[in-house]
């Protein structure tokens, strides 16, 4: 399973603080997590995440670009948006 | 010395305070700074979520540029998560220097970097519900002092 | 509300700071500084001069710029005057306000001023006896940057 | 009488905390008062106090301009070198 966590406002959007998804083809990439989001999670969910201000973590290590997402089974994913500090 | 900390219980400024000035007795300067649950404007609780693989680590960063950029002998940073009522305190910053502007500008620098660049998202309890809080615009104006 | 004190003997930082913020927990920030006689350098002990019809109304009138300068709720600043031994507190100061910064920088332009422009003269024992301080020249730099 | 206190180094150059002269015309300006400490309390102190940093106050109150010195009975001079600071 992969788990995928949500974040602040973005886990209101989601309904749960938390997802986990079985990786069929043994990965998930970001357009599979798009597509996972916006079916199986909540609508509007998948267009919240494409915001350029919401990062995206693997593991706890922040992933300098989306597109490099590729998630393996026992793997978390973080959507982190917009911090508002302490 | 240096004491990161995330706490989910309470936790006394004064007593922080009065410990890490025990332990800092033979520097000069001592500067401090406790953000406290502000009462009033019809908040009845803050929520301070973290997403514990990043915040500490993120937190121990920006500690550690705080010393790489002041000549410090000691810095304390504790931060409270989960839910807090007004009057309650929220984060703690200390720093001991032997020169005062490096112990004041160390604790400032901490608070800049921990209200707009740690992994922390918060929201308020209001009669009609939660709202989440994003950071001012003079936060990131802040913030950018130190680039 | 202000407390601008001067003291001949020892006092507690921990406890001064402590009775400020119970008395301000309904301020967002709290910021202190506290200076310290450090050891080391062979310095036995530090002697503080004031003159008194000039040294507390001096005081006052900084601490009165600062509240004029920043939003506070409340400013504490605490001199001692007379002999004393290297760890022991020479001056606490510090602010309460609704935000951070106003906080921060009321401390840090109440140290500067007391610093370099209140009423006191500061000498130093070792052991070839007694020796007068000037003011360092950043001391100076560091109170100009308010004009 | 006119009571001449003496602040910081100004302190161990006259020997002493603190003078106290009778002013015999009633009155002590400054050209009095440098003429007092050459003469009655110790040499040099009345070049020391000359210089531009050394400020003066009398009965708690500092002068703009020394020339302005008109000491009376009952009136404390105070010589203020440059403040060392806390």
């Amino acid at each position: 399973m992969i788990k995928v966590v949500y974040l602040g406002q973005l886990a209101d959007m989601a309904g749960t603080a938390e997802s986990e998804f079985a990786a069929t083809s043994g990965a998930i990439d970001w357009a599979d997590l798009l597509a996972l989001l916006e079916n199986h999670v909540a609508p509007h969910l998948a267009e919240a995440v494409q915001a350029d201000t919401v990062k995206l973590a693997v593991n706890g290590r922040l992933l300098a670009d989306r597109a490099m997402l590729d998630a393996r089974d026992g793997d978390e994913i973080a959507l982190l948006p917009p911090v508002s500090g302490g | 010395m240096r004491d990161v900390r995330l706490t989910e219980t309470g936790f006394s400024p004064a007593d922080e305070l009065g410990v890490f000035a025990r332990a800092h007795d033979a520097s000069g300067a001592i500067a401090s700074f406790t953000g406290q649950v502000r009462p009033g404007g019809g908040v009845l609780a803050l929520e301070l979520t973290h997403y514990a693989p990043l915040t500490l680590p993120g937190m121990e960063k920006i500690a550690q540029e705080a010393q790489n950029r002041f000549t410090l002998a000691g810095l304390l940073a504790l931060h409270r998560v989960g839910k807090m009522l007004p009057g309650e305190p929220i984060v703690v910053v200390a720093a001991a220097a032997a020169h005062r502007r490096d112990a004041i500008q160390a604790v400032d620098f901490m608070m800049d970097h921990l209200k707009s660049a740690a992994w922390f998202w918060k929201r308020e309890q209001r009669n009609d519900g939660w709202h989440w809080i994003s950071p001012r615009s003079v936060d990131h104006a802040d913030l950018a002092r130190w680039n």
